[in-house]
């Protein structure tokens, strides 16, 4: 059987610092795959990745049967894989419609149909009170929820989720808990980054446990929670 | 929404309509004349506004294709003795074939990088004619004797010029298509992650551009009817002054190169008649004010002006924990 | 053979000019980002300030550069102080309205000189403009010898004082990274307006040491933007060696074409090394020796 | 907030001008249009060609006062005036200004032009306005070879007949078997190349070297060297001012020695020439259509006048204005008619002998409206430029061959 | 020595900080603990003046500091080891190390200064010729510490030390801090490594979201619940 999505041995190399370090995983449909690990680990690398910002040094990814490593990095979208940045990167100067269209503009180029499905999405995200905002006047969270809406609207298979919690109040956290959670109910298979473990508690599935690109634990969350190396990695060797 | 979308089309066909009665109204030729190059550098700025300011790629080389759009027309004429109004048809196509290869070399690099090497190009095509005088009859330029005179008629010609162009980047802006092209520009990765061809659209971008600057090009031939290399690929005549025409008048607005080329031409043309030996000193110090504190153009800053009027009153939806904090 | 050592050896004395006029630029460039096309106008007004020094005071060019090194570093610190640091708080679509303003500036110079002194042509004769000396079968001027060598004197003793002096080091600091630069207590902001001067002087300089053997008229500044950036992109930004090589690479490049295709592509074949250069060795001759050191 | 403030400020500033500008264009000129005859004169008054443009401005209003003196500016009542235009040496702002003077002010004539590229546009606009055009300096071939009737060139010669006097003298005196050819890439370089290498062929003479360059250049030593390898009898260099200059210094570096060495015209007549080239100018000769040493009625006069009243020695350019000047009045003196077909009429039937020789509109060898030039060739000699052909006119006896560099 | 009131900070229209304030006394390692994006290194860059707009007080050695632009505070004697390192890629070690002792006072005492951070850190000493940018990550780290010694800071900053080392450097990373501050120098860390961090700080404080949560001593937090959920989520 074909996996839905798998990465094999894949290693990553800048100069002489290994970023990441022989990960191998699989992810199934409609799961919600969490990584874990400190500040540094290499999460953010595994998605770049993925999404083929960076070429892989060696290794394989497979998704939907196909194989990602040598498409370029805007293929990986029309494949079915969106994804957000840790670092939100809006477009500024358009407005939240703005926004959502351009990444419904993947598989329509009518301007209609671009927008009845952008505005399905702002809602479906909540961000209809913003819709005609600029990206750059918005808060933190907004802007957070704005990506998540973007790569939405590129109708993905997998959703890759760069640290959506980072930076966020607790209310804010559970209104993004939830928008995930509904994301994943609409069909929507997900792997998150998280720095934050307890975000990670409540909705993963399964969690795997990086550091220094290396995998240390791969589990459901209680597992991967209570793994010594987990603590070690996050709190300091003595804990336990 | 859709209400304020038709009167802005309410609005242009207005505008449409005074400019085509205009000719009726000023017959003055040297008004008409200022009008005729005032289309020729709105042309050429909404054209460059395509790549330069909805992408966010700054060419500091259309005067390339502007020049290769007014050569096309000038060497038909020079070697077949074609009519140079076939130059029309010509120019932006052997324009837009001549930013093919421009935009596969270019395109590899970004911001100030692009620049310049667009600048470095187009200073290579302008000594290229200058040298390959054989072919292009070198520094002695190519005349030609205009069969029309009438400045109604190139009134005409150019507002048709002016309003395809300006049509076809509207379109193009308001498309799928301007979407991606001003993805690019507010964020490259964001806009690969969206499934776009960055590369691509770019190249997307440019062709359209260096079309509608060549068929600038090729009109101001049968306008002016004299062109040298120096003056038709020259650095800060044509690919300076178009993107500072666009800078005043707006940058990545529909309406703002048209207006900048008003400004700018007509401006240009009052200190020139006005202000003696020290018109262009006094232009610079205008040039470097409208930089330093309209960076975004007339239309721009109008639009930020507006903002701080009505934005005081309503503040963002639900703010909520967003409110600005300013110091 | 004669012909080619004649070529190579002209080309290496106008090389060496290039450079120190480059250098001003590639400090500029290297350390603040400024992509900067007023540079010949500056260069320009250094010529001027040494053309009066001699014209009015009699005053030995060689000498008079460094009034005119004076004049332009604090006219570089005002133009830093007041017009490009301005644009840091303005918000634009596009961030090469920087580059235009540097347009404006260099129109509102060429201008402002052409007012004052007209476009007439100018230049300093010396007893010594025209000296030769011959030297197997090579001519030799005088004038660009000296030029020569006190460019390599300027380009070494800058490079003293950025490696030597703790100012220097502010300067290379802030380049390489502006935020800890401000960790360590340097103020940026002062460091970034005297290296603009310090840009201009040298550009000064440059043009001084031209000044002898050339001429001047308000339009010679675009002559030497365009050699600044091909030299300052062939060398490396921010590189004092970087610029000296690449000066040379562009002389003996502009001889050679001179020589052996024609007066008329000289200029072409510069740029072309100036976009292959861009296209395919980002970081120039510089990234060539680091990756060779590696 | 502070900010905010400059943008209302400068858009107000800038609808200003625009409102200033639009209703304003309008106004120039159109209320003293009845009393006055007005000569529109476009010339580059700013930018890189604005020496000359400066220079010719004076002249044509040191000539307008003589003349004004001598009470020639008032016809029937009406004053002559001169409405100046700056073409910034740019070629769609010659349009404008063309344009602006026709339609605008209503001159009854224009006259103008300094560099090739504005003057065919001027040009070309005038003959599809009929109105006629007198060209000052102007001197591509092309320009009288249109079979423009309302254009007009009586003080510049055609470039490629600039050369004149010098084939009589190579006939004569030179005879060289090879020559070299160098010449600045643009228009009146270009032309001034062709024009001689044509007269080459017919005779049969050999060009042994023959390129072209940009300039601006600080080092033509590359060139000269491969120059000096080729050795020819006389070199025939056409270079804007400071490229001559270069060019002489850098052969007297490079020792490099010709029989003759003679430019076309332009950079090695000027003081400027002198005074930069220093003594590697001597025995530099050149083709030229004015020196203040020639015999022209008035010539030496003009000089002095114009170097004690600007303090600056005028060369062809101010003489070129000068004589254009004299040219225009005496045409509207004698228009019965002041219609542009009247006055186009009047300057067909000019005859008058001005500091540049005399000046008749002839239609000869494809040439419309082209005064046969006088030329001369030149020679610098102990720092005096003397006339030294042809042999009648002569001011000084040619040095020829031209000592080598270390035999001076 | 440092006292933060109602601390407010923003970046551009983003505000980050929100009423924080805490305390840091003459001598102390007081550390400040939280999650990503919680704001810490924010607090930090609004002590040594590089976030652009921040409002509160900023009191050091008795004078508000708030608005003075960063190099002021920096001479004033704050001495910020940034995250990330932050050398001088192409400066060479002794370079980097002579950039920070700008102020007259420690340039005055420079040699000595250079000769104690080489005899902390060994292997300075031994690739004091080599470009900084060549360095290993735990070698950048020791570079980017001595660094901030050599303005002989009354006060120093440190922004995850530990950042991106492996284990055994880690260790060694938080000797070395703990030496400097036995050495009198009062220090004010940020980590990520919390059982470590309170095991030898003096004072803790936790941030959540840009406002202060918890604060106490290291030991009252080692054994604080809330900790662990904070991190861990258990």
């Amino acid at each position: 059987m074909v996996k839905f999505f798998e990465a094999k041995n894949v290693v990553k190399r800048f100069g002489g610092l290994t970023a990441v370090n022989n990960l191998s995983f699989t992810v199934s449909q409609g799961e919600i795959f969490g990584i874990i690990g400190p500040n540094g680990s290499g999460k953010t690398t595994l998605f770049n990745l993925i999404s083929r910002f960076f070429p892989v040094t060696s290794g394989e990814i497979h998704f939907n049967g196909q194989q990602l490593e040598n498409l370029p990095a805007h293929k990986i979208c029309n494949q079915g894989i969106g994804r957000t940045f840790q670092v939100v990167k809006p477009l500024r100067r358009m407005t939240v419609l703005g926004n959502v269209m351009a990444g419904a503009f993947l598989h329509t180029s009518s301007m209609g149909k671009a927008r009845t499905k952008a505005e399905e999405i702002i809602d479906f995200c909540g961000l209809t009170q913003f819709k005609d905002s600029e990206a750059k006047s918005l808060p933190i969270a907004v802007r957070k929820r704005l990506e998540i809406a973007r790569a939405l609207a590129t109708e993905p298979k997998l959703l890759l989720l760069d640290e959506t919690c980072a930076g966020l109040n607790p209310r804010e956290s559970e209104q993004a808990i939830g928008l995930i959670k509904r994301i994943r109910d609409a069909g929507v298979t997900i792997i998150i980054i998280e720095h934050v473990m307890k975000v990670m508690m409540g909705i993963s599935d399964r969690i795997l446990a990086i550091n220094f690109g290396s995998q240390i634990a791969l589990g459901s969350p209680q597992e991967v929670a209570r793994h010594p190396e987990v603590i070690k990695a996050y709190l300091g060797e003595d804990h336990a | 929404m859709n209400k304020i979308k038709k009167l802005n089309w309410l609005f242009a066909l207005l505008v449409l309509l005074a400019a085509i009665a205009v000719p009726w109204v000023i017959k003055a030729p040297y008004h008409l004349h200022i009008l005729i190059l005032v289309m020729v550098w709105a042309t050429i700025g909404t054209a460059w506004n395509l790549l330069g300011g909805y992408t966010g790629q700054v060419s500091f080389g259309h005067a390339a294709f502007f020049g290769v759009g007014a050569y096309a027309a000038g060497l038909l004429n020079l070697h077949y003795g074609l009519s140079p109004w076939w130059g029309m048809a010509l120019g932006p196509v052997v324009a837009a074939l001549a930013a093919l290869p421009i935009g596969l070399i270019c395109f590899r690099l970004r911001g100030p990088y692009f620049a310049l090497a667009m600048l470095a190009l187009g200073e290579i095509f302008r000594l290229m004619f200058t040298n390959l005088t054989e072919f292009t009859n070198g520094a002695k330029g190519v005349l030609i004797m205009p069969e029309i005179t009438s400045k109604m008629f190139f009134y005409y010609v150019g507002l048709t010029v002016l309003v395809v162009t300006l049509l076809v980047t509207y379109l193009i802006v308001h498309s799928k298509i301007g979407y991606y092209l001003v993805s690019i520009r507010e964020d490259q990765d964001a806009a690969t992650s969206l499934g776009i061809p960055t590369t691509f659209y770019k190249n997307v971008a440019l062709l359209p551009s260096a079309f509608f600057t060549g068929l600038a090009g090729a009109f101001y031939m049968n306008y002016v009817a004299f062109i040298d290399p120096n003056i038709v690929f020259n650095l800060s005549n044509v690919s300076v002054m178009v993107i500072l025409v666009v800078m005043m008048g707006g940058v990545a607005t529909t309406w703002g190169p048209t207006i900048g080329a008003g400004i700018y031409i007509a401006l240009g043309e009052y200190f020139r008649a006005t202000l003696g030996s020290a018109n262009v000193l006094v232009f610079g110090i205008l040039v470097c004010l409208i930089i330093m504190f309209m960076p975004n153009g007339i239309i721009g800053g109008l639009e930020t002006l507006k903002q701080k009027f009505f934005r005081s009153g309503t503040g963002l939806p639900g703010g909520g924990n967003g409110e600005v904090l300013r110091s | 053979m004669e012909l080619l050592s004649q070529t190579i050896i002209c080309g290496i004395l106008l090389g060496g000019m290039y450079a120190l006029i480059a250098i001003g630029m590639t400090l500029i460039m290297g350390v603040m980002n400024i992509v900067n096309l007023a540079h010949g106008a500056l260069v320009m007004v250094g010529m001027y300030v040494t053309y009066v020094c001699a014209q009015e005071f009699g005053v030995d060019p060689y000498l008079g550069m460094f009034v005119a090194m004076l004049v332009l570093f604090f006219l570089g610190c005002l133009i830093q102080k007041f017009m490009i640091n301005r644009l840091v708080e303005v918000e634009s679509i596009l961030p090469e309205n920087q580059v235009l303003l540097t347009v404006g500036i260099m129109l509102v110079l060429t201008e402002g000189i052409r007012l004052i002194f007209k476009s007439d042509y100018r230049s300093v004769v010396t007893s010594y403009s025209s000296d030769t000396l011959y030297f197997s079968g090579m001519a030799i001027s005088v004038p660009m010898l000296t030029g020569f060598f006190i460019a390599m004197l300027f380009t070494f003793l800058l490079h003293l004082f950025l490696t030597r002096t703790d100012l220097g080091k502010s300067i290379r600091a802030t380049a390489q990274d502006r935020d800890a630069a401000v960790y360590m207590g340097i103020n940026a902001s002062k460091i970034t307006m005297i290296t603009f001067g310090l840009g201009a002087a040298l550009a000064a300089a440059g043009g001084s040491l031209l000044l002898p053997l050339f001429y001047l008229w308000p339009d010679i500044g675009h002559l030497f933007t365009a050699k600044s950036f091909i030299i300052t992109i062939l060398g490396g930004l921010g590189s004092t060696g970087g610029a000296i090589v690449g000066g040379l690479i562009l002389g003996i490049a502009e001889s050679l074409g001179a020589t052996y295709i024609s007066m008329g592509y000289k200029d072409v074949v510069g740029l072309v090394i100036f976009l292959l250069v861009l296209l395919f060795l980002p970081g120039g001759v510089r990234s060539l020796v680091k990756r060779w050191q590696a | 907030m502070r900010r905010s403030k400059w943008q209302l400020a400068m858009a107000c500033l800038l609808s200003v001008c625009l409102l200033v500008t639009v209703t304003g264009c309008g106004d120039t000129g159109t209320d003293a249009g009845k009393d006055a005859i007005k000569l529109g004169v476009i010339l580059p008054l700013t930018g890189s060609e604005a020496m000359f443009g400066t220079m010719e401005k004076n002249a044509f209003e040191m000539a307008y006062e003589e003349l004004k003196a001598a009470g020639k500016t008032t016809i029937n009542g009406k004053e002559i005036k001169l409405v100046f235009e700056d073409d910034q040496g740019r070629q769609d702002v010659a349009k404008s200004a063309t344009e602006k003077l026709v339609n605008q002010d209503k001159v009854a004539l224009l006259s103008g032009g300094y560099s090739s590229a504005c003057t065919n546009v001027i040009a070309g606009s005038a003959q599809t306005m009929n109105i006629p055009f007198v060209a000052v300096t102007g001197s591509a071939d092309d320009i009288t070879k249109k079979g423009w009737q309302w254009v007009f060139r009586g003080t510049a010669a055609p470039a490629s007949k600039y050369t004149g006097a010098l084939w009589d003298m190579m006939d004569n005196v030179i005879k060289s078997k090879t020559v070299a050819i160098i010449y600045e890439n643009t228009d009146f370089g270009t032309s001034s190349a062709k024009g001689f290498r044509q007269e080459c062929q017919k005779r049969g003479i050999q060009v042994v070297f023959d390129q072209h360059y940009e300039s601006g250049a600080i080092d033509f030593k590359p060139m000269l060297a491969n120059l000096k390898n080729t050795s020819p009898d006389l070199v025939f260099a056409v270079s804007y001012v400071m490229d001559a200059a270069m060019i002489v210094k850098q052969m007297k570096e490079i020792d490099f020695n010709s029989k003759f060495f003679v430019g076309g015209g332009a950079g090695y007549t000027m003081p400027e020439f002198k005074e930069n080239a220093g003594d590697a100018s001597e025995f530099v000769a050149s083709t030229t259509l004015w020196v203040p040493g020639v015999t022209w009625p008035g010539a030496g006069d003009f000089f002095k006048k114009y170097t004690d009243k600007y303090t600056k020695e005028p060369d062809y350019h101010g003489a070129q204005a000068y004589a254009t000047a004299y040219v225009l009045i005496d045409a509207l003196n004698r228009a019965g008619d002041l219609s542009p077909a009247g006055i186009q009429k009047a300057l067909k039937e000019t005859d008058l002998m001005t500091v540049m020789g005399p000046i008749k509109f002839e239609d000869w060898e494809g040439y419309t409206n082209q005064t046969k030039p006088s030329t001369y060739v030149v020679q610098w000699q102990k720092g005096k430029l003397e006339v030294v052909w042809p042999e009648k006119v002569k001011s000084a006896a040619h040095v020829y061959p031209v000592p080598n560099w270390k035999e001076r | 020595m440092l006292k933060v009131k109602n601390l407010n900070a923003a970046y551009k229209d983003l505000q980050v900080l929100w009423d924080v304030a805490f305390e840091v006394k003459q001598g102390e390692l007081v550390v400040l603990l939280g999650a990503n994006g919680a704001g810490k290194t924010t607090t930090l860059n609004a002590i040594s003046g590089l976030v652009a707009s921040r409002t509160g007080t900023i009191e050091f050695l008795g004078q508000d500091i708030i608005n003075l632009p960063g190099h002021k505070i920096a001479q004033m004697g704050i001495t910020h080891v940034p995250e990330g390192r932050r050398l001088f890629p192409e400066m060479s070690v002794r370079e980097n190390l002579e950039i920070g002792s700008l102020m007259p006072e420690a340039k005055a005492k420079r040699q000595e200064t250079i000769k104690k951070v080489y005899e902390l850190f060994p292997i300075l000493a031994e690739k004091r010729n080599q470009d900084a940018g060549k360095l290993s990550g735990g070698q950048q780290q020791m570079l980017a510490i001595g660094r901030g010694l050599m303005a002989l800071p009354k006060l120093l900053i440190m922004d995850e030390p530990s950042l991106g080392l492996a284990p055994v450097l880690v260790s060694q990373i938080f000797d070395i801090v703990k030496e400097i501050n036995k050495q009198g120098v009062t220090v004010l860390l940020v980590e990520q490594n919390v059982v470590r961090t309170l095991g030898m700080c003096d004072r803790a404080y936790v941030l959540d979201n840009g406002r202060m949560t918890i604060s106490g001593t290291g030991s009252e937090l080692l054994n604080d619940e809330h900790i662990k959920e904070a991190y861990l989520g258990i």
